[in-house]
């Protein structure tokens, strides 16, 4: 009864999740899920566990599971263009199978 | 020759209260590769605590204190947190070779405030008897949000001039109500509207001010881990951002006393509020400002201007606080 | 009409204390829109020592009291708890147009017992100098367990008659204990535990009560944030349920102040004691109830009966007690 | 040396985390990951760190790999149908390939 | 826009984290994701929020996304046969569609 | 008779003290299937003040303590960590069917010490008025690492017979460096130095040493919990395990007492010092010994040392503190 999916991923730091959230409200999706962690980049060390100075830097993975393959991609696109130009931050898409389809409207 | 030792003899004195002791001892744990970590949630906890009590302390100092005793020093904080921005932008940004959005960057989070530093400036004080207008803390947005204004419409006339993306210009009241917004000026607001508006004097006089002191010791442990920790950032910033860095709070601080000196001989300022004032100005923003920046001034490196306020600017702070209460007790007590 | 200002005095100088004003003070920084967040273990921790200080201080207590001092008291919770279900069952659930399970799960929390509001009615109580017997608050779980077991019954005679499925319907005794290992009322149960049968005293006296106040200034704070932000989810819902969360408090609350009136006159309860019952009674549970509705009522929808206990029911709760104190002062005490 | 097996992620509220670990345990699977989180989703906002009255409606993700496929769906179908039925929560698979086989009974 | 990428995931105990993160630096990678967690398996259960008394038998996720398998492989290799070879973890490779490829050196 | 009944009267008011009752707290909590939980970072953050507290404790006495008033007593501690892991080695180790491994990391655990049964050691007295030199939690990483360096040495020479892999043989001084870099000790040394080099006083009268006692019982509720929740995995380990895990710490507390008495008549050692190296040497590491063992035996299962150490080691050494306590009051007070 699975039937396909994808499930976009998306890294950023605490500061930019309002807009990420905002960017995924306005493509009509009606769910996520977050995740907080830590991470080392180009931008050097975020503690996922520890305290560090600054709360807004801290690392939060989103998980976006929808249907829609075409809008996975225009929010990928969007995300890159608009918020991530000038900011750090990960996208990528995996290919999934769903049960309760009927939970996703996207 | 004698004043000269007398001085050094304060100084050194200081560097035995558990403030500083816990400052440094956070650097040499990280310095030793420990493993020891303080846990996110405890850190924030420590943060909320501190901002509500320097809040609500202030809070109720200001509903018995008269307009116009706060309006000059108000005015004082505002213009040397302008004063310090502009300041920097002159002296790091007019060097060859570095980018604008940086010493901008740079400039704006000097001219901001840190509140461990402020809170770590109350603690020593009070524990040296040396006294102050208890609102004098209230004076701390004054100073952090014009400075990070600024900060930002230099960035914004530098990226103009450089002939970049003008149209998602921010309005600077957007920016202001964004910033008031953030977890730590919202805490201080809140605590200073409950000093102003309500009685909080059984819970602060129970809680907030019992455990003041302790809560601050551990967040010097964090400022010291922190501030060796990005140390390593630093390396591949230009050596002008270490000078800066190192410098800065000194002749900041020495601004910030400058112009307390001035409003004690003609308001009476008392030599604690002289000695804050000086603090505040000295300080560069470590836990508020940084995200402000980001979002406003995406352009800027993170790496230099929050590595130069985190590993040098605060550190340097808190050690010259013990120079402002040493200056204060040799030239304005009697 | 003396009488009225008098009263009008009395309330409105609570609304100073510091309670009541972090509550507020947690409502406008969200409806603010403030970033200001307390961390998930810090909350808990909070809650933990809340309910082990309660806990603890009803033991010591019960250790010196007699078995029939407290037998009439906790009958009468009971009572309340069952009645405040069932009237909720009858007040909202024979409207036209209402799910019977949303009505049900509704006046289940209505009936049960919040923890943060019987804290804030201890802690007011004593800023005031209103004394009550010390074990009262060991009658929390004798309203909370029966208001909930009656709306989990009531939910399953709905389903019965609905010919809903019955053969998953839980024992009653299985959702007793499951409710009684949920960590809030463990934690109650540990402390009574710990105060009646062990000597507890040293790390009461130094720890939990000391901490008690400033622990629940921070809670008054998530209180209001949370209220607030679950407004949004009352949108969608009939305005009965606002009806219902404004008025049910007072109503519930002036049962049993009516009760506690009662034993008062009958076994001389304290006038702090029938506030106490008061509270609890117009209390209505935020923290421990909902999860164990949850899983067993699991067609009504939460976005009910959770906004109307958060949104409504716990500050209009919070902010009559002042209410019940203005009332117990002016006719119970000589 | 990977060999092909399936990674199969669960998101419910915590207060359905001991029937979940239950129905895994019953599976006869010898581990799984859980990792805290919040997200949004029909039944509004469950913060990820942040203060939340009750504890139980916070999010988890199981994560659970394992080598047999039809294992994996039948383990999903009984999720779905017994335990989420009324519940929020979600269910999805993906192909992944492992390491250290051995540690894998099913 | 996406490209075809690989991400590889770890599963350990924190006290291995320094030396997992020793060998994907040694490995040139530029960058990688943690996330906190919990997880039951042949060791027993490890709480992923609550109270545990050593802190560094904790569970931690590594996510780490690279575009050339090659050495995602080797990298798991490496991983299993000399960090892991006594201790408790998983490996696991996953396909997945990257943005901004600009941010992989590998 | 009458010294008997004097004995058992004298053990059992300590069972009615806080520490003891919540450790039994706990333990009743896990075997009722309570879901109470304690957030991670606020055991993390109980840790972490006992720690600087004993710590800043310790290194304040030892400002004012004579070297060689301590060398005794820290050589006394060395030894009695390195007899008890080759007294276990030889008691365990030599019994057939048993690997070499899992018996030597588990004396390993029980040489080295538990900071959770130092604290409640160090409460417990304090109720009692028993007095010890307050450097003697000093002691602790002077029996801690060395007992923990036997056990590995012994592994490291176990699987050179067994013809293992040496190549990967640890130096030892690393693995000293590597223990004391650990988050527990890292903060017992920084404790000690700041107690030792500055003058935290202030900061210590009026928050580490005010809330140690209190947030011990919460460290007691969990280690209480975890003891229950680890049993359930001594199920398949052999049943000298759980012998050795419940009298090593009675033989090992009682060696402890009688090095510590010999040192009392030698040097005058008090009553109260020579309870603290009973207790020590009683308890067995379950925060920071555990991981290093992990690493450097990793051949030997952790279900065996853990939870012999965790389920029954602490448990007995926490119930065994009253024991020392009332052979000191009997045989060497006067
Ligand atoms: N290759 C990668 N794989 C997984 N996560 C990454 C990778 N590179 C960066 N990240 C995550 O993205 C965050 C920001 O990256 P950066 O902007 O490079 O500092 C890091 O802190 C990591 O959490
Ligand atoms: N499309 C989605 N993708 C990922 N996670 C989701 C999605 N929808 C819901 N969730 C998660 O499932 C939880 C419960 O969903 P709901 O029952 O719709 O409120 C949410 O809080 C999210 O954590
Ligand atoms: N089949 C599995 N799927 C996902 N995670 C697993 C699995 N088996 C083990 N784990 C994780 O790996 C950790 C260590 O496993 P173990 O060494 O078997 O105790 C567990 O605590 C889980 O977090
Ligand atoms: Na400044
Ligand atoms: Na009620
Ligand atoms: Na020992």
């Amino acid at each position: 009864m699975p039937s396909p999916a994808h499930k976009l991923t998306i890294i950023i730091e605490r500061l930019l999740k309002p807009q990420v959230e905002a960017l995924l409200s306005e493509a009509g999706l009606d769910g996520w899920s977050i995740f907080p962690g830590g991470g080392r980049g180009t931008h050097g060390v975020h503690r996922a566990q520890a305290a560090q100075l600054v709360r807004e830097f801290a690392i939060v993975k989103f998980e976006v599971v929808l249907r829609d393959r075409a809008k996975a991609e225009a929010i990928a696109e969007r995300l890159t263009q608009e918020i991530l130009a000038q900011q750090s931050g990960l996208v990528w898409l995996e290919e999934v199978a769903i049960w309760r389809t009927g939970k996703f409207r996207s | 020759m004698a004043l000269a030792l007398d001085f050094l003899a304060l100084l050194l004195a200081q560097f035995q209260k558990p403030t500083l002791a816990f400052l440094a001892g956070g650097m040499v744990l990280a310095a030793l590769g420990s493993r020891l970590e303080i846990p996110d949630p405890i850190y924030q906890f420590i943060v909320l605590v501190l901002l509500l009590k320097i809040g609500m302390g202030a809070g109720m100092a200001l509903r018995e204190a008269q307009i116009t005793d706060i309006a000059l020093p108000a005015l004082a904080a505002a213009a040397l947190g302008v004063v310090i921005v502009l300041l920097g932008q002159v002296t790091i940004g007019l060097m060859p070779g570095l980018r604008a959005s940086d010493s901008i960057a740079t400039a704006g989070l000097f001219g901001a405030v840190s509140v461990s530093t402020l809170a770590a400036g109350m603690v020593i004080l009070e524990e040296d008897g040396l006294g102050y207008e208890s609102w004098v803390p209230a004076l701390y947005p004054f100073m952090d949000i014009p400075a990070l204004l600024c900060a930002i419409v230099l960035a914004q006339m530098a990226r103009a001039r450089a002939g970049g993306p003008t149209g998602a210009r921010p309005r600077l009241l957007r920016l202001v109500i964004d910033s008031l917004r953030g977890g730590a000026l919202s805490a201080l607001m809140l605590g200073l509207l409950l000093g102003l508006l309500t009685r909080p004097d059984p819970v602060f006089d129970t809680f907030y001010e019992p455990l003041f002191r302790g809560l601050l010791s551990l967040l010097m442990l964090v400022m010291g881990m922190e501030a060796y920790a990005r140390l390593s950032e630093l390396r591949g910033v230009a050596h002008l951002y270490a000078v800066y860095g190192v410098l800065g709070p000194l002749v900041h601080g020495a601004l910030g006393f400058g112009l307390g000196w001035g409003l004690h001989l003609l308001t009476g300022f008392s030599p604690g509020g002289v000695v804050l004032l000086a603090v505040m100005a000295a300080s560069s923003s470590d836990v508020s400002g940084p995200p402000t920046l980001r979002i406003a001034v995406p352009e800027a490196n993170p790496a230099v201007y929050i590595g130069t306020s985190t590993s040098l600017g605060t550190p340097i702070a808190l050690l010259s606080i013990p120079l402002w209460m040493t200056l204060a007790e040799m030239l304005l007590t009697p």
